[in-house]
């Protein structure tokens, strides 16, 4: 891939991360105020306040602490959070895994159903069963997810009680192996179905639109002359045509992938990224909220590069800069 | 929901192999549910979750984080339910007027959580300790010298009559194991096994920052008898599934909402109500005109229907806000100091006398979500009085901020303490916090909030604080609007309880670790 | 091997295919032609079952109706029994597969071949197609046209199917390609039953036995290719021919004129058929055997309008025409060629009965003309050579274009105007009443000639006879004159005996030719041969001697 | 090549099912005042009452009457779906389509700008332009708008590449047509369907961050709208009060539903080649 596209990334990386470095701290409110403001109880000795300043590097110049910052990230340190009071990196690690199992699973399992019901949706364009389908998912895609998450939850959780009420997992259960992922997996169904429900109306559309128009194309034609099994053609034929404004689609939602289930999180009490993004934020942990924005940079810019490598492979016209 | 067992029902069609096989996976999971069932195990849901490492120095400085730790350590004094100070590490101990100094009889025979024997020098070595880190709920400014008179004695020297060191001191410090402290010396980053040993009824043996989650275990050989249960759990839940989960025996102690306080009390359960420790509290920048003027603070106070705002806002349940900031329920409150009962032609006439009288007054209210709904109620109580109120929602720690830095007209927040040392009325008049009014134009009140310190004697220092309040009433700093009540529900496994005026220096938490023992 | 019975298809409200029946026997290569929007791709893809429109009728395959077969089983025909090669070059292949993947799809799909066998027999197709073992790797978008059109051959030749279905093969390609592609094709059909559905004749002339010619959903004309292409009977496939450029046409191209009408009944072509009569637009003409091909016409093709039988005529001891038989076709121009005193003018006069002829007899749509009436005229009239002289002085141009309508009482004074105004327009002269004022003296030669020409259409005659109407005119105002006659020819289907000197102008403007030498037809034949291989030594003596630029 | 709206929405039945919701909606927003004896902004004492004969859907946390602060909320949150809408789509397709054509080194700055914008989490761009910004509809409207953009715009920009090969661009040029002129006539219109779909899909995220803004403490309280009565219903789930959070749900999928059935069928009219059972013709 072209060189100038490597130059491009790199520049952008280091804009991100040095909007990282300075969006937060435009924010009104100082972190000391943040970690000793809540509580009246606390008085704020004159010494503590000068022993913590010292220890945050809050005192020495903005520059300097903006060279250490971009030092601490060639050598992997993140730096350590005022309030959770732990390496950065160690809270990422921690939340990271159940994020990537709760909004990774989510999108793909959101994509690869609503491809395939945007397919075979779109392969009967006009019938009943694409209208419904339509319109079902209309209705669906009209529910915010903080309202499905709730109703889910009342409604499996609380009402009929086959679901446990929050957490990733029931917690000092001594449970291993796989009576743990069976656990896990029932604590994770009702988050995960919240988020595929919300996610899988817009896969669709885009899937049946583009399925829709490619019906008209020749080579379909040319595929069911050839004695092709209808499902061999939905899927051989129309479906890989169709996976390239999919792919592009998902490269777009990935970028939301770790503060996407910020909603869905808070009602489910589930231990994500976007939970520790939103605390990280409101109180002002600078460099928790550097490490969460580098890291998701990171990921995405990674996922973004990875995304144009397969485009040609998807589909071989695509010259390698239009995506 | 409907879409996934329309799914299942089209399996026929999605004969991609590696859905249908996850599907039927976690549908197997309807009839297994983990329900645990070991020994004895006590679990409180909190919403919060993680309050950090219980350790002294490490855990966040929050109310909650504080309580987690002082279940493994323990201090000299300790409250018992009806707030009174108890012996805990200390036996004994009695305040010698002249000296100036406290002496301290320690607990004999007290076994640190790793065998070793809790001795005075532990108590020294951990006043020591403070002043070289200083640790933030404790502040042993005061103290001149501590000096270990034998191993089963203390005395601590002060540098002035103070009377809170009592309860915010001796009454607050965790005393930390000497032979393991002496070589930390980053006690804030030290989370180490070891960090944890302390002489509290119980020992932790998990903590999980993500799940935040707490598993503590009982300490069999507590110098105050055995805890009742052998193993505490603290799990997070969202707030509204807490009532669901207590219905269902998943949790035996949690907060919950006040509309859901009668199903429970049918049920059996026992519904703990939180004395007046918190207040949502109206500051005026005074600073700025027409602020600064004191009838004009009058005519706001006597312009809002605070009783009003509690039946709605709160939907009845807290208490009217006492215009001398001291709440009804603390032994120190003094009731005959002026009600500005809600009157809002007095409201009127004051402004008019102050030459408002004609158009309306433009003014703005800075607040945060969780007081939209009582910035709507003062707006339109306001209204009435001709000030038209615009309200700013902005997130707390920029509300805070905008406070610190006077950068406001008048600001809607709230804090707690109320319940402790009336020490907290200085912190909140004369403090520099944006919580505090920062109110020094009244001589006389700083002079009576200096005094007021320095009084042990708890019938004198009535006196003085009834004067405060008297003043504080007149000149009205800041307006305290309401005092809420929360509410937490218990089986009856534990008699937990809120402990009168807070545990500790005043935290409002209904965890008190001597409800574990008999 | 294929035989399709009484095929109707519509869509929507338009019937694209008319109760078709055509039957291929084995090894028969069929070209379909026609222009485009006769149905010719909707019945190639109703052969494959693929139809989106409703189809009635029987397609049977082997005795195998194959549209009663329900979806499944025609599935399974497909690629085995009958394959296609589609039109669109550019979209016909799934553009995310390479070719040599979509080529190995139909073996695979039908389980003949394993995988490794499918790739070898795909590329020794490509490879007979005469395509590089490379290029399978390739996709599609990276081809030329004209592997495209290789690959897609090679693609439909893998299960050996029977019946070969080819929808426009060369259309899109350029000459050089559809000479290889052809090349390959003809090879390609050595054991196959083909049908050819294509609107290049050339392509049809060359791979096809047999040519079935497709008119707005109904065959015209079926019979062998060089029949029909070299002597098309039906008025339609003569269009179809006339229109279309070849090397060795002379005749400037015609189009045909109108647009068929959708709904109606008889004969589709009735409305642009010259030689329409009533029953044409009442009864449908089913497809009769006339000789060895079949014609769908009530009048049988193309009709005989004039038939000279051995005329002779003597001038006071001079033969001017001696044993003189001559033919005329329906919408045809037959151009008489010869020196002057060939007696050329002598036969226009004697068929217009100014002149008595000693001996032969002239036949008019079949009869005999025995006395030369209103009827004759009115269906046959003449253009002179020189028109100052055949416009009276006396008549403005109004009367004299009127004339014709008073002598033969037709119609209200108001319709003789009406008629000679729209006469005068068709010859493209002003009709505003300051220029009907005007008298012959005030009109150029060019325009009196096509005053001329207006007077003698006002009857809307059958036959014109233009006896030199234009050797008088300079060269830029013949073409114009000419183009104009060739013009009505096309727009009113007139049939025009042409007589002139010059063959360079008649080699533009005749479909046959007579060459006379004192009063004797020397030779006969279409423009094509005469004036490319003349056998008569006298015509290339005249060919010869005719204007040229060429300097060999 | 005159398209014929009515007749085409007439026949469709899910466009006329758009129709009858949106002017549903629309009645009931444009009305509202007529529909209830309560204003929206009244407060009383009697609180978190179930829905009764004087108040139809209850009252909420504050005493108000929940059906009046619905068919209120539908105004604010209709015009900001509208708005929000249009805004980010016309921001998209500018700079998107610009990127495409204008291609060079601005393209290469727009998809790195692009990049930055997905990256960068919404809250803490939100915080930062409330805390500055003046709060009202209209900075609500603007911050969603720049905020939503940059996701649109790469699927746009894709788009438009595809859409210049094509001939009649091509053909276009050769007429000296400007490249706003090439936009404007052909690339625009031909992007009909993806702006249809992209236009649904921000109106409806619109009044999501609505919810989510409120959620976050950053929303004027005294705005009326779906998403703040969603974020405030959520608050008393524990008192299952679906009478209060499905409503506004409701109005919230009614539009958007209405909002797609027309882009479903305004995507079938502008593409005449989607019609079922087209003549093959030929």
């Amino acid at each position: 891939m072209g060189r100038k596209r490597i130059i491009d990334y790199l520049l952008a990386l280091v804009i991100v991360i040095s909007l990282n470095f300075f969006l937060p701290r435009l924010l009104p409110g100082d972190p000391l105020l943040s970690i000793y403001g809540e509580d009246a109880l606390i008085t704020m000795t004159p010494e503590a306040k000068v022993e913590l300043t010292r220890r945050m590097g809050l005192d020495k110049p903005l520059w300097e602490q903006f060279f250490n910052y971009l030092s601490g990230i060639v050598k992997g340190d993140l730096g350590y959070s005022y309030y959770f009071q732990g390496p950065v990196l160690d809270l990422l690690l921690g939340a990271l895994p159940w994020t990537l199992l709760l909004t990774g699973l989510a999108l793909i399992i959101s994509t690869l159903i609503g491809f395939i019901l945007g397919v075979e949706s779109g392969w009967r364009k006009g019938r009943l069963a694409d209208q419904g389908l339509l319109t079902g998912f209309m209705f669906l895609n009209g529910f915010p997810d903080l309202v499905i998450g709730l109703f889910l939850l009342l409604l499996f959780g609380v009402v009929l009680g086959l679901f446990p009420l929050g957490g990733a997992m029931t917690p000092y259960s001594q449970l291993t192996g796989v009576s743990l992922l069976l656990d896990v997996l029932h604590h994770l169904f009702l988050p995960l179905s919240a988020l595929v429900l919300t996610e899988i109306a817009s896969c669709y559309l885009l899937t049946r639109t583009t399925v829709v128009t490619l019906l008209e194309e020749p080579f379909i034609l040319t595929a069911r002359a050839k004695g092709i099994k209808p499902k061999n053609i939905r899927y051989r034929h129309v479906g890989r045509n169709s996976l390239l404004p999919i792919v592009t689609r998902t490269g777009v939602r990935l970028g939301r992938l770790f503060t996407g289930a910020l909603f869905i999180e808070t009602i489910f009490a589930y231990p994500g990224m976007g939970l520790l993004i939103y605390r990280a934020i409101l109180g002002r942990d600078f460099p928790l909220i550097q490490g969460v924005f580098f890291l998701v940079a990171v990921v995405i810019l990674l996922i973004n590069f990875f995304v144009e490598l397969i485009y040609p492979r998807i589909d071989p016209r695509v010259k390698n800069n239009a995506y | 929901m409907a879409f996934l067992f329309f799914l299942i029902g089209r399996g026929a069609f999605v004969r991609n192999r590696l859905t249908t096989f996850l599907l039927i996976l976690i549908f197997s999971l309807f009839i297994f549910s983990a329900c645990n069932s070991n020994p004895q195990v006590y679990t409180i849901a909190d919403t919060t979750g993680d309050w950090g490492f219980p350790a002294p120095f490490t855990h966040y400085n929050r109310g909650p984080g504080y309580v987690r730790m002082s279940l493994i350590f323990d201090t000299l004094l300790w409250k018992d339910e009806t707030g009174n100070l108890v012996g805990a590490l200390a036996k004994d101990w009695e305040y010698i007027e002249e000296e100036k100094a406290f002496i301290f009889q320690l607990r004999p025979g007290v076994k640190w959580h790793d065998g070793e024997y809790f001795t005075a020098s532990d108590v020294v070595f951990t006043f020591s300790y403070l002043k070289k880190h200083p640790y933030s709920w404790v502040d042993t400014g005061v103290v001149k010298e501590v000096v270990a008179l034998n191993d089963e004695e203390v005395k601590v020297y002060l540098e002035k009559d103070y009377a809170p060191f009592i309860v915010n001191v001796a009454g607050t410090m965790p005393i930390l194991p000497e032979h393991i402290y002496q070589n930390i010396d980053n006690p804030l980053e030290y989370t180490e096994e070891d960090a944890l040993i302390g002489t509290g009824p119980f020992k932790l043996v998990d903590y999980n920052k993500e799940q935040g989650t707490y598993l503590y275990e009982r300490n069999d050989n507590y110098y105050l008898g055995q805890p009742k249960v052998e193993r505490l759990r603290f799990i997070k839940l969202n707030e509204q599934m807490i009532p669901q989960a207590i219905l269902r025996g998943e949790v035996n102690a949690g907060p919950v909402p006040p509309e859901m306080i009668d199903t429970f009390k049918e049920k059996g359960y026992t519904v703990l109500i939180s004395d007046y420790n918190w207040n949502a509290k109206l500051k005026f920048n005074l600073r700025q005109e027409p602020f600064s003027d004191l009838r004009f603070r009058q005519a706001i106070a006597y312009g809002i229907d605070r009783e009003k705002l509690v039946n709605i806002s709160q939907r009845g349940h807290g208490l009217e806000g006492n215009p001398g900031f001291i709440p009804p329920d603390s032994p120190w409150y003094y009731p005959e100091v002026e009600q500005y009962e809600y009157n809002p032609e007095k409201a009127r006439e004051l402004l008019k006398e102050m030459g408002y009288g004609g158009e309306t007054l433009k003014l703005e209210l800075l607040t945060s979500a969780r007081f939209s709904s009582d910035a709507e109620l003062i707006k339109n109580d306001l209204e009435k009085i001709g000030i038209s109120l615009e309200i700013r929602v902005l997130d707390d720690k920029t509300v805070d901020a905008r406070t610190q830095e006077w950068a406001f007209q008048m600001v809607l927040s709230g804090h707690g303490g109320l319940g402790g040392d009336p020490q907290f009325v200085n912190n909140m008049v004369l403090g520099g916090s944006f919580h505090s009014a920062r109110y020094h134009s009244n001589q006389e009140l700083k002079e009576l909030l200096e005094k007021q310190l320095t009084i042990i004697d708890v019938s004198e220092r009535k006196e003085v604080l009834a004067q405060i309040q008297k003043i504080y009433a007149e000149d009205l700093p800041a307006l305290t609007l309401y005092y809420p009540n929360s509410y937490q529900v218990r089986d009856n496994q534990v008699n937990l309880y809120y402990t009168l005026g807070g545990l500790a220096s005043g935290i409002p938490v209904p965890l008190n670790k001597l409800s574990f023992i008999e | 091997m294929l035989e399709i019975k009484d095929l109707t298809i519509t869509y929507g409200r338009n019937t694209v295919i008319k109760e078709l029946n055509l039957t291929v026997p084995k090894g028969d290569v069929l070209a379909v032609i026609g222009e485009s929007g006769a149905g010719k791709t909707t019945l190639a893809l109703s052969l494959m079952g693929l139809c989106p429109g409703n189809v009635e009728g029987q397609i049977i395959y082997q005795g195998v109706d194959f549209l009663s077969l329900p979806e499944p089983q025609r599935r399974l025909l497909r690629w085995n029994k009958v394959s296609m090669v589609f039109q669109d070059l550019n979209r016909s292949f799934n553009p995310v597969m390479t070719v040599l993947e979509q080529i190995m799809e139909p073996m695979l799909e039908h389980e003949l071949l394993s995988r490794k066998e499918a790739q070898k027999k795909a590329y020794y197709l490509l490879n007979k197609v005469g395509l590089a073992p490379v290029k399978g790797q390739m996709y599609p978008h990276q081809l030329s046209g004209g592997e495209k059109q290789r690959a897609l051959i090679a693609m439909a030749l893998t299960n050996d199917p029977e019946v070969l279905i080819l929808d426009e093969p060369t259309a899109a390609l350029d000459g050089l390609t559809k000479a290889k592609i052809c090349e390959l094709l003809k090879e390609v059909f050595s054991e196959k039953t083909v049908v050819l559905v294509t609107h290049d004749l050339s392509t049809a002339y060359q791979l096809a036995n047999r040519v079935a010619v497709l008119y707005q959903g109904r065959i015209m004309e079926l019979g062998l290719t060089k029949d029909i292409l070299k002597n098309p009977r039906h008025p339609y496939t003569r269009g179809l021919v006339r229109s279309f450029p070849t090397l060795d046409a002379t005749k400037d191209l015609q189009g045909i004129p109108g647009f068929g009408i959708e709904k109606q009944e008889g004969c589709v072509f009735a409305n642009i058929c010259t030689q329409r009569i009533a029953d044409c637009t009442k009864i449908i003409p089913k497809l009769e055997k006339r000789g060895e091909r079949e014609i769908a016409c009530l009048r049988g093709g193309v009709v005989n309008l004039l038939k000279v039988e051995d005329l002779t005529k003597v001038y006071s001891g001079v033969t001017a025409l001696k044993g003189v038989s001559l033919d005329i076709e329906e919408g045809e121009t037959v151009a008489v060629v010869g020196e002057s005193g060939s007696g050329k003018t002598t036969l226009a006069l004697c068929l217009m009965g100014l002149e008595k002829a000693n001996q032969g007899s002239i036949y008019f749509q079949g009869e005999k003309i025995v006395k030369w009436n209103k009827e004759f005229y009115q269906k046959v009239q003449m253009i002179f050579q020189n028109p100052q002289d055949c416009i009276s002085h006396r008549l403005n141009v109004l009367e004299t274009v009127c004339e014709p309508l008073v002598i033969q009482k037709l119609g209200t004074p108001e319709e003789r105007i009406h008629k000679a105004k729209k006469a005068l327009r068709d010859v493209e002269l002003p009709d505003e009443d300051e220029f009907l004022n005007r008298y012959a003296h005030h009109l150029s030669g060019g325009e009196l000639q096509r005053l001329a020409i207006a007077r003698a259409l006002v009857l809307e005659p059958k036959l014109l006879i233009a006896d030199e109407p234009t050797s008088a005119l300079d060269a830029s105002i013949q073409a114009k004159i000419m183009r104009l006659i060739m013009d009505l020819q096309e727009k009113r289907g007139l049939s025009i005996l042409f007589i002139t000197h010059d063959l360079a102008l008649a080699r533009k403007v005749s479909d046959r030719v007579f060459v006379l030498k004192d009063g004797q037809v020397v030779e006969r034949g279409l423009s094509t041969q005469i004036f490319s291989l003349p056998q008569h030594p006298y015509t290339r003596k005249l060919l010869q001697a005719t204007a040229n630029f060429s300097d060999f | 090549m005159h398209i014929n709206y009515v007749r085409g929405f007439k026949e469709n039945r899910l466009g006329r099912l758009g129709i009858i919701f949106l002017a549903l909606i629309l009645s009931i927003a444009f009305l509202a005042p007529v529909l209830t004896a309560y204003s929206p902004r009244q407060v009383s004492e009697n609180i978190l009452q179930p829905p009764s004969q004087k108040h139809w859907l209850g009252t909420n946390d504050l005493g108000q009457d929940i059906w009046s602060r619905v068919i209120f909320g539908a105004r604010t949150s209709f015009i900001t779906a509208l708005s929000v809408g249009i805004l980010t789509v016309t921001l998209a397709v500018f700079i998107g389509c610009s990127a495409a054509l204008l291609r060079g080194i601005y393209e290469r700055f727009v998809l790195r700008l692009i990049d930055i914008f997905l990256i960068i989490p919404n809250i803490l761009l939100l915080l930062l332009t409330a805390a500055y910004l003046r709060p009202g509809p209209v900075t609500m409207v603007i911050v969603l708008s720049i905020f939503n953009w940059p996701g649109c715009a790469r699927i746009i920009r894709a788009q438009t590449l595809t859409l210049q090969e094509k001939s009649h661009i091509k053909a276009a040029k050769t007429f000296g047509a400007g490249t706003f002129y090439i936009l404007v006539k052909h690339i625009i219109p031909d992007l009909g369907p993806i702006l249809a779909s992209s236009f649904i899909a921000h109106a409806r995220r619109a009044v999501f961050m609505e919810a989510g803004l409120a959620f976050l403490g950053i929303s004027d309280p005294l705005l009326i709208s779906w998403g703040t009565i969603i974020n405030r219903a959520l608050q008393y789930s524990y008192l299952n009060n679906w009478y209060w959070l499905l409503p506004p749900a409701l109005g919230l999928s009614l539009t958007v539903m209405a909002f797609s059935f027309l882009g479903y069928t305004l995507e079938e009219i502008l593409n005449p080649r989607l019609k079922v059972g087209k003549n093959a013709g030929d």
